[in-house]
């Protein structure tokens, strides 16, 4: 089946971000498509490239790259929910005149429309809230 | 067109929920996609009239309520038990053209959709 | 010493103010911020218990720019609004401030 | 076409469980993650509906590695632990799914 | 010395406030202030024994609770009715040394306190 | 008086956020003593200088920034919840080989001792919780 998975919450806020990443891996396990995975709200942390957590804890964010990577997965972080929360690519970074981007490069900000057009060719759509 | 229903559960002003749903709304009636919009539980408070979030900085989400229509989404339900319990009327919502819902009228519209989107 | 509490979720949704008021003395005031306004309507679940509060002498108050914010909401009588200096006055006149969220 | 529900708070805390129960119909699937492990267990305030809602038919699931995170909880008869892969096998059985959060 | 109270009313697992509670106490009490910890409501959680967090890949809270005494946090207190609503015994909470509180109790150590840190 | 507050909202997300920076202004205002404000939790976001809300929204972090810097306000970003969240100074961008620091110049990262020593030291203790 055709899965777009919505992610609402935060990585270290919200055991959301953890409970999406161990579904799209299941998913992924049993050969299953994810055809796009939007973050939104909080979510868009997820997408962050300087979360440093100690050493001993889980390193959700790398593990989200991971995910992305081995798998090309289409990882979209919602521009508008991003932009208020400082979540930047190099682009955004240019226009609004910010000191740096933050955006790791496994993710792709772009708009709610990536949302949309993915539920509408998935079979399913889950969301995880926070 | 795939049928779609976002379900917006969330208090207008608490956190940014409430917003994003109503973006995603918008989204999917540009992207010109058959959705509707149910307000249930904390959500039905989104449609409660003289809404001025100004005093809180915040930006007036009826505009974007309002603009629903203008947009193609045509079909916007309240479920009418989360309005009583808040001893909420139907004269002081902002919308006019909502369809109040029983829970069972709520059941058959959530198993008729495609998709669903959980705000 | 008296307590503040300041509560900023709706009781329909969240417990907060219902644990809220199980600890609240006579001596304490009770502030309804953000969300925690839709707590002082008529309706709401913790009606009964904010009106006895009320009675037992209990200061009730709701911020006023969080109940405007929020629409025509019918805020229960007994209820005070105030605003952000009230919000900083209330602090300063009891010891500690304990926030329900 | 029938609809899997996921609950991710504690029902101590937080309405969401409830008015799932609300929507839940007995074709319906619910499952119980995170925080909403919590809504399964002997004590939940949502017991009795639960009970009820298996009696009717309605399969009720609470995600094992949850339940296990969070320590001897006493998961309520007719609740099936499952894992991540059965979630999303639940997901490609059931038409929509709906998170109550 | 002050007179510090932290209020935990969390869940262990369901967001970062149950942990970032009991850092605050474990500062403050390296600090040698005068720190108390009530659990309460679904903070009671935090104290049920048998948590196995590494299965959602999170530390385990329990062990910075044992550590309570060692940092010299001697008062911990648990709202009991949390406690009964919840159905959890006190043979069942991996920490020993907690005092059980009725509403009345607990309201004396609340208005008994300089500070409250919320959590 | 002199208060410390304690921040756990994230702007744009939480109206926690916003109810604090009110709280702040109204009793400075009243001519009372601001400590220290101490952001934690989701609060860290606060500190981000890379925050983009549309033109035509109110500018949460920077009205934080302003109020801070007008009133040369102790601005404290807890650093252990900070590093978890991506928030970052340049010594931590330097210690964990990050590409880039988002930390407003406004906000300093230091430890939860800062949160205990304001407190001990204040009148008042308030905590703004998501």
């Amino acid at each position: 089946m055709i899965f777009t998975v919505v992610v609402l919450g935060a990585p270290y806020s919200s055991a959301a971000n953890s409970t999406a990443l161990r579904f799209c891996r299941a998913a992924l396990e049993q050969g299953h498509t994810l055809k796009r995975i939007f973050f939104y709200g909080d979510g868009v942390h997820t997408g962050s490239s300087l979360s440093a957590p100690p050493q001993d804890e889980y390193k959700l964010t790398e593990q989200w790259q991971s995910l992305i990577r081995e798998n090309q997965l289409d990882a979209i972080v919602c521009i508008a929910a991003a932009l208020r929360r400082g979540v930047l690519d190099a682009d955004e970074q240019q226009r609004y005149q910010k000191s740096a981007a933050n955006l790791s490069q496994d993710f792709t900000l772009s708009g709610l429309g990536q949302l949309i057009e993915a539920s509408a060719t998935s079979d399913r759509t889950i969301t995880f809230g926070a | 067109m795939t049928s779609m229903l976002c379900i917006s559960r969330h208090t207008p002003s608490g956190n940014a929920l409430a917003r994003e749903a109503l973006d995603t709304v918008l989204a999917a009636a540009a992207y010109e996609q058959d959705i509707k919009l149910l307000f249930m539980d904390d959500g039905v408070w989104q449609l409660l009239k003289g809404q001025q979030p100004s005093h809180i900085n915040q930006k007036d989400i009826t505009k974007n309520l309002s603009a629903l229509p203008i947009f193609g989404v045509e079909e916007v339900y309240v479920h009418e038990p989360s309005l009583q319990s808040r001893g909420i009327s139907r004269d002081s919502l902002s919308l006019n053209n909502v369809q109040l819902l029983t829970n069972e009228q709520t059941q058959a519209l959530i198993a008729s959709q495609q998709h669903i989107l959980s705000f | 010493m008296s307590t503040l509490h300041t509560v900023n979720k709706s009781p329909f949704t969240d417990n907060c103010l219902h644990s809220c008021l199980l600890l609240c003395t006579n001596e304490d005031a009770l502030l309804l911020i953000e969300d925690g306004v839709y707590g002082g309507t008529s309706q709401s679940p913790c009606a009964e218990d904010i009106r006895a509060k009320i009675q037992l002498g209990v200061s009730v108050y709701a911020l006023k720019q969080d109940t405007l914010a929020r629409g025509e909401l019918q805020v229960l009588e007994g209820i005070t609004l105030i605003d952000d200096k009230d919000f900083v006055r209330l602090s300063c006149e009891h010891q500690c401030i304990q926030s329900w969220y």
